[in-house]
């Protein structure tokens, strides 16, 4: 039907005096976008099949190549953009739900952007990270209410199982399945070098990566994949997993095709057999039976690991934090709706959840009041961005942050939001062999430990220029932001002042 | 330690290098009859092609010698080795002493006795610089050359003067050329190919007169001729160690660690004969490459290193007029052809190893083949098929290339 | 502009402490003599002392010193105290009218002890009900401040300078074994005599000179412990930090110390076994009541005062000794000027504790 | 010494190595210009067959036997790493008959030509590794 044509919205640019037919492009693009004519000893491209993922604009070694957003437009109309009127189409022309992966892209505030941190002048010291120690070791835990002593007045240590953290930044929940085998290694030697953590996500855990245990946090989520005995004790942390920011109040689909081999095995499901996640966890249909799972895992482990219940930022996140916080968690993890995905109905992705620096300010403050905050550790994540994203995370009153699309981009992400498609050029959302190993961990690992150390090193300046020189004494610290462009409401959600005030 | 060493060629290079990884103080001393800076005796055909000269002929730099410490005694001959005394005597010098000697005399040209050769005013052998020097002064592009003998060196002479003379005609005895290194289809192949270059082949025939420019065949054919190049074969120099009670056959005897029989003189170069491993038997191998492994190998060993040469074959790498042949080991096997365009492949193999190859035309990566006669590599332990296609490394396990490639060890 | 507990208001500051180790009390003119060294440290914007032991006849009695706005918060808040307490002395405060001292508020005095009645009605100690009942006055009676609550202790202060403050309270009439003094240099305030120093509740005092950064993280967290933080500046959030941890936690001031200007986890890991795990814990536990940025503080309390640094010692602070008396204050000049001849004096290193204890604790 | 490994498990047969070791050996200063219409002639060469590759370049071996058999001398050896001088080699090909991987090859101006780490050209460390895009090929000690 001609109707269902769509121009495609990128274009393949080749600059054929630059290209020296190598073919690079060619073989390194697994949605076969070009290819070589011999008879022309020429390469073409279809843009048709482009995802934009940038391999080939990568790999090309003489700068052949470029992606540009085509000029071919609709009749132009604020209300019925071209992306609105496609989708009508593909909606009409398939009859089915869109599908889209990574973060809710569209144009809403960005919260972040709209504070801004405070420096010392004069009255009380900057510190220089480079001459005096500077501090980001975080534990992650419930805190004891009352301190005991011994007879000799000795402390009885009566904490509860803690998770040590060198940095408070943690990889989030991320699949074996939605993402590779490589990534996932390149993730637990990350943790492990950086003294953090990564999360299994809903994948189960390969055998291969037992070893990372103690840097590793094991999901429990309502398919319950690769959920056994021996799962449970390697981790460091048990997180039960009742939503996600990409897709609130949905569940999970891993085709039948995604399940082979090592997969399987590690999720404990038949070869090709589809993994459906189930919206809610059917064992948990109010905050008590959270609370029932809660001890459960923690009887089944001995209460020797941490639980994290994570779920995602929705209209009354702090009442439900409030309820997790009393129903025996020790860490509350918050998925703000920017947060990615492998794959989520796009209408969800887009149009479901709040921003996560909302839901943080108002779950840390609604703790407070409660005066429960100590019970629980806050970790927040859903499009964490760069260093100063987490210092005003912090600084609003979380714990530590969970990133993952900024662990994906430093493994070569390129945003292309296909991950859905299994065919990932960069070797991180697929499971193609000939993919997969375009993903070398020894690349991956050290990059994200790059990432994590430049970023240390930017709190670490940041926390000086405030005079503070331990990040618990950042944790909370709201006079250190500013709102800039906010209205009075958002300020007081927030509970920072105007830039000025 | 006083080491002497008689020969200034592969050999003699090899034992001196050899020497020096293990002793870097003892005293070397190289005598040769030659008067040249060692040179590379095979390239005398490229000489007079053109491809080098006298200055790039060197096979060492100019400061070789300075540089391993070594007394050079150049255009000295020996005229005896004297065990007791542990001595050689020299012609018009005073006795060299050794503690450990090694010689590495070479060859010689074979020239059969032939009627009517004395009647030739211009005749030569194709061995030495010399040789090579004397024939240049002797053509010019008038000259039509007769040379006798198709084998490696008749026919490197021949590709090195081709331009230079009016034509070139090779007689030889052997229904067929190279005989020693090609099977029938090779030989016809490089055979049409040297001959589509301007050179006549006259074969299973001889030379039964000369008479001055004019020599009259077996057959009764005559063939007029101003230069005469006589390549019928080399003999080795095994004199000095016959004399001194040394074994020779039909070269040096030597065991693997180039010793021969007499003590302290160990041997080494084409005056030697070693193990064949294709075969399994003594022969000369006189190689360039095997010269000088044969000499690495003695010098070590004099200089109390340890090391064998257990690995010797016969092997060639050689080209006419562009055409490249790679040959190595033997050929009395089981033998998997393969022809394509201008290639010729035969890969022959005997219990499970590769035990000779003849590749011409597309001689890429050979050296792989000849690696798997010289570890003796047992083909059930690699993708035979495919290294049969082409020489590659993909045939071989995954281990295996982790080792050779990844540094796993 | 906004005073104390309208915005938050940072500030620079000179400090001094006098203690007596065998507990030989001296009245107030040395402790006046040592903050008026420091003259450039305060703008005149506030100064105060903290004084124990002056208070021997009364010493089973908390003493309330409150400051009115007008005699209406009086009446209210003296119909508070009535309902929940036995107060058996009041007083109108002894002060001298000073041309250096304006503005002065009523200033009242009170020995109180809470009705057993109303302890067994609420269920609480004694101490925590004086602690609420402090509260509640500072909050909810417009006008009414309580500056001062401790038993056998008191805090004077006022806007203007120290020495002029000390005088003004007729300091000279009081003898104590320990003396605290504090002159400020608040960077935006009117100046209010509530947001002078030192900052007293119960018979806990702090007089602080800093400025923290770690305020509203330290802030936030004690508030959700059930103080509020009504005056916004860093004293008063120390001084609740320091009630939480020794009165509420039941930990020696040492320990306390260690939460608040805790060692680096550097430090930490180098330590013998059992002191590293006690180390780890109190961090852990107790990691936002950490205090950073610069600070010198004097807690005084019964029978002792403890001097502390920020762990950077990002603020100067010296200790002198001769016999039995413990000097400490922002300069040594501050401690020549009353006593030339020390046996001893030295800086203490950022984060370690000083705690001087009247006759080793004895008291 | 620093020599170059080649690990397959992370070769993804995208020949870049090949270019970039072809550019590196071309003497000219632009890729386009160095490569542009013409068959490269590489001293690293891919290895491809069932989904399996890697690259394959000098190992500059210990004891070379294409060093040893070297007719003129113009191979040597020198800190580790084998070269050829062309001006001396006749190519004659006893090289590329003793190699055991294969790793010298003819090159386009009539003699042979091998990976020589990239030290005689402008590119100072090998071209092939830093081209690499998955770090399958290492200039490393091992």
């Amino acid at each position: 039907m001609p109707i269902d044509f769509l121009y495609p919205e990128y274009e393949v640019i080749r600059d054929n005096t630059r290209c020296i037919t190598c073919r690079v492009c060619e073989r390194q693009c697994a949605n076969e976008v070009h290819h070589y004519d011999k008879e022309l000893n020429m390469m073409f491209s279809d843009e048709s099949k482009c995802v934009v993922c940038h391999r080939c604009v990568s790999l090309c070694p003489t700068r052949a190549l470029k992606i540009v957003k085509t000029d071919n437009t609709f009749k132009e109309n604020a209300n019925w953009t071209g992306d609105a009127i496609t989708e009508v189409y593909r909606q009409a022309g398939t009859g089915g739900v869109l599908l889209s992966s990574m973060g809710n892209p569209k144009p809403y505030p960005i919260y972040w952007d709209k504070m801004l941190i405070n420096a010392s002048q004069v009255t009380n010291p900057s510190i220089d990270p480079l001459r005096e120690p500077m501090e980001t070791r975080t534990f992650l835990g419930k805190k004891p209410t009352k301190v005991e002593y011994d007879q000799k007045g000795g402390i009885i240590n009566n904490l509860t199982p803690q998770l040590d953290l060198k940095v408070p930044i943690m990889f989030s929940a991320m699949s074996y399945g939605s993402i590779s085998y490589n990534a996932h290694e390149s993730l637990a030697r990350a943790a492990k070098e950086l003294g953090t953590f990564y999360n299994t996500g809903e994948g189960g855990l390969h055998k291969d990566f037992y070893k990372y245990g103690k840097n590793t946090i094991v999901q429990v989520a309502s398919g319950r994949f690769g959920v056994y005995k021996d799962y449970l004790e390697q981790g460091s942390a048990i997180e039960i997993k009742i939503g996600q920011g990409a897709k609130p109040g949905i569940g999970g689909h891993l085709p039948g095709a995604k399940i082979v081999g090592d997969i399987s095995k590690t999720r404990m499901i038949p070869e090709g057999s589809d993994a459906i996640s189930p919206a809610p966890h059917h064992d948990i249909y109010s905050i008590e039976d959270l609370r029932q799972l809660v001890y459960s895992l923690k009887e089944a482990t001995n209460y020797k690991k941490p639980v994290i219940v994570k779920i995602a930022a929705v209209h009354n996140v702090a009442a439900i934090a409030s309820g997790i916080a009393r129903g025996g968690a020790d860490i509350i993890a918050i998925d703000g709706y920017r947060g990615g995905t492998g794959a989520a109905p796009t209408r969800i992705r887009d149009n479901v959840g709040i921003p996560i620096e909302l839901a943080l300010a108002s779950v840390d403050q609604r703790l407070r009041d409660e005066g429960i905050r100590g019970n629980v550790s806050v970790v927040v994540g859903g499009s964490v961005r760069n260093s100063a994203d987490i210092v005003k995370a912090i600084a609003l009153g979380a714990d530590a942050v969970y990133i993952g699309t900024s662990a994906l981009l430093a493994l070569g992400c390129h945003q292309c939001r296909s991950c859905q498609t299994g065919r990932c050029n960069w070797g991180i959302a697929t499971q193609r062999p000939e993919l997969v190993r375009r993903l070398n961990p020894n690349i991956g690992y050290e990059r994200l430990v790059n990432l994590v150390h430049a970023w240390e090193h930017e709190i670490k300046e940041m926390m000086g220029g405030m005079g503070i020189n331990s990040i618990e004494a950042l944790r909370g610290n709201r006079l250190m932001l500013r709102g800039i462009g906010l209205n009075e409401k958002e300020l007081s959600i927030l509970g920072i002042k105007h830039a000025g005030e | 330690m006083n080491y002497v060493i008689i020969g200034n060629s592969a050999a003699a290079i090899g034992c001196v290098e050899g020497i020096r990884q293990v002793d870097k103080k003892g005293k070397i001393t190289i005598i040769s009859d030659e008067p040249h800076h060692t040179y590379s005796r095979p390239l005398i055909s490229y000489l007079l092609l053109g491809k080098t000269d006298e200055e790039r002929m060197k096979y060492r730099s100019d400061s070789f010698y300075e540089d391993k410490n070594v007394t050079a005694m150049l255009g000295v001959t020996v005229t005896k080795i004297d065990t007791d005394k542990r001595c050689v005597e020299l012609e018009g010098e005073k006795p060299v002493k050794y503690d450990r000697l090694l010689v590495a005399t070479g060859s010689r040209a074979f020239i059969p006795p032939m009627e009517g050769l004395d009647t030739v005013d211009k005749k030569f052998t194709f061995m030495k610089l010399d040789d090579a020097k004397a024939l240049e002064d002797a053509i010019n592009e008038n000259s039509r050359v007769l040379i006798i003998g198709a084998g490696l060196i008749g026919l490197k002479c021949a590709e090195g003067i081709n331009d230079r003379v009016q034509s070139i005609e090779v007689v030889d005895l052997a229904d067929r050329i190279l005989p020693s290194i090609l099977d029938e289809t090779g030989s016809a192949m490089v055979q049409k190919h040297i001959e589509d270059n301007g050179i006549k082949f006259t074969l299973s025939d001889s030379v039964a007169q000369f008479d001055k420019n004019t020599a009259t065949l077996k057959s009764g054919k005559v063939i007029e001729f101003d230069v005469l190049v006589i390549a019928v074969g080399v003999r080795p120099n095994t004199q000095l160690v016959a004399q001194a009670g040394g074994a020779v056959n039909r070269g040096i005897v030597t065991d693997d660690r180039c010793r021969t029989t007499l003590k302290n003189i160990y041997s080494a170069g084409d005056c030697t004969e070693s193990l064949d491993i294709t075969t399994g038997q003594e022969r000369i191998l006189a190689l360039l490459p095997n010269a000088y492994m044969q000499g690495e190998t003695a010098g070590i060993d004099m200089a109390g290193g340890q090391k064998l040469y257990d690995k010797a074959m016969p092997m060639n790498a050689i080209g006419f007029f562009g055409l490249h042949i790679i040959t190595a080991g033997s050929y009395n096997g089981e033998a998997a052809v393969i022809q394509s365009g201008n290639s010729y492949k035969k890969l022959v193999t005997a219990d499970d190893t590769l035990i000779g190859y003849i590749m011409i035309g597309d001689v890429a990566r050979a050296g792989i083949y000849t690696a798997l006669i010289r570890e003796k590599k047992p083909l059930s332990s690699i993708d035979f098929d495919l290294i049969k296609e082409k020489p590659q490394l993909m045939a071989f396990s995954k281990r295996e290339r982790a080792k050779t490639l990844g540094g796993l060890r | 502009m906004l005073r104390e507990g309208e915005v938050r208001i940072p500030a620079g500051c000179a400090i001094s402490g006098i203690i007596a180790k065998d507990g030989e009390k001296f009245n107030g003119e040395d402790i006046i003599k040592s903050i008026s060294v420091m003259r450039d440290r305060s703008n005149g914007l506030g100064g105060g002392f903290a004084a124990y032991g002056i208070y021997p006849e009364f010493k089973d009695y908390y003493a309330f010193h409150v400051f009115y706005d007008s005699t209406k918060a009086k009446e209210d808040c003296e119909a508070y105290i009535n309902k929940y307490f036995e107060t058996v002395s009041m007083s109108k405060m002894p002060t001298r009218q000073m041309k250096e001292i304006t503005d002065e508020p009523l200033i009242w005095r009170y020995f109180v002890r809470p009705l057993q009645y109303t302890l067994f009605q609420k269920q609480v100690a004694e101490d925590e009900f004086v602690f609420q009942s402090v509260m509640f006055i500072n909050v909810n009676i417009d006008g009414a401040f309580v500056f001062s609550s401790g038993k056998d202790m008191g805090a004077f202060k006022a806007v203007g300078f120290p020495e002029d403050v000390g005088e003004y309270y007729r300091l000279e009439e009081y003898e104590g074994y320990c003396w605290t003094a504090h002159g400020r240099y608040p960077t935006n305030t009117p100046g209010w005599w509530g947001g002078a120093h030192p900052f007293a509740m119960l018979d806990c005092s702090v007089v602080h000179n800093g400025e923290i950064s770690s305020y509203d993280a330290n802030r936030r967290y004690i508030e959700m412990m059930g103080y509020n933080c009504t005056l916004q500046t860093d004293t008063e959030a120390i001084t609740y930090i320091i009630d939480y941890l020794v009165r509420q936690q039941g930990m020696t001031y040492e320990d306390a110390a260690s939460v608040m200007a805790a060692p680096f986890w550097s430090t930490i890991e180098s330590m013998p076994k059992a002191q590293r795990e006690k180390m780890t814990y109190l961090r852990n536990a107790f990691a936002s009541m950490l205090i950073t940025g610069p600070f010198s503080i004097l807690v005084g309390f019964t029978g002792g005062l403890m001097a502390l640094n920020d762990r950077l010692k990002l603020r100067s602070m010296v200790i002198g000794e001769r016999k039995n008396k413990v000097y400490i204050a922002s300069e040594e000049a501050a401690i020549r000027v009353i006593q030339p001849d020390l046996d001893n004096i030295w800086a203490p290193k950022g984060g370690e504790p000083v705690v001087i204890r009247v006759n080793g604790g004895a008291l | 010494m620093k020599r170059i490994y080649v690990n397959e498990k992370w070769c993804l047969g995208c020949h870049l190595c090949e270019y970039y070791c072809a550019f590196a050996n071309s003497g000219k200063n632009d890729m386009v210009k160095a490569l542009k219409n013409i068959t490269i002639n590489p001293r690293i060469r891919i290895e491809e067959h069932n989904n399996v590759s890697f690259a394959v370049s000098c190992r500059h071996c210990e004891e070379p036997l294409c060093v040893k058999s070297c007719i003129t001398g113009a191979l040597t050896i020198k800190d580790g790493v084998i070269s050829v001088n062309s001006d001396k080699c006749v190519g004659c090909y006893t090289c590329i008959l003793s190699c055991p991987y294969g790793c010298i090859s003819p090159s386009d101006q009539g003699a042979i030509q091998k990976c020589e780490l990239c030290v005689k050209n402008a590119g100072g460390s090998p071209a092939c590794v830093k081209g690499c895009p998955n770090k399958a090929i290492e200039w490393v000690e091992r």
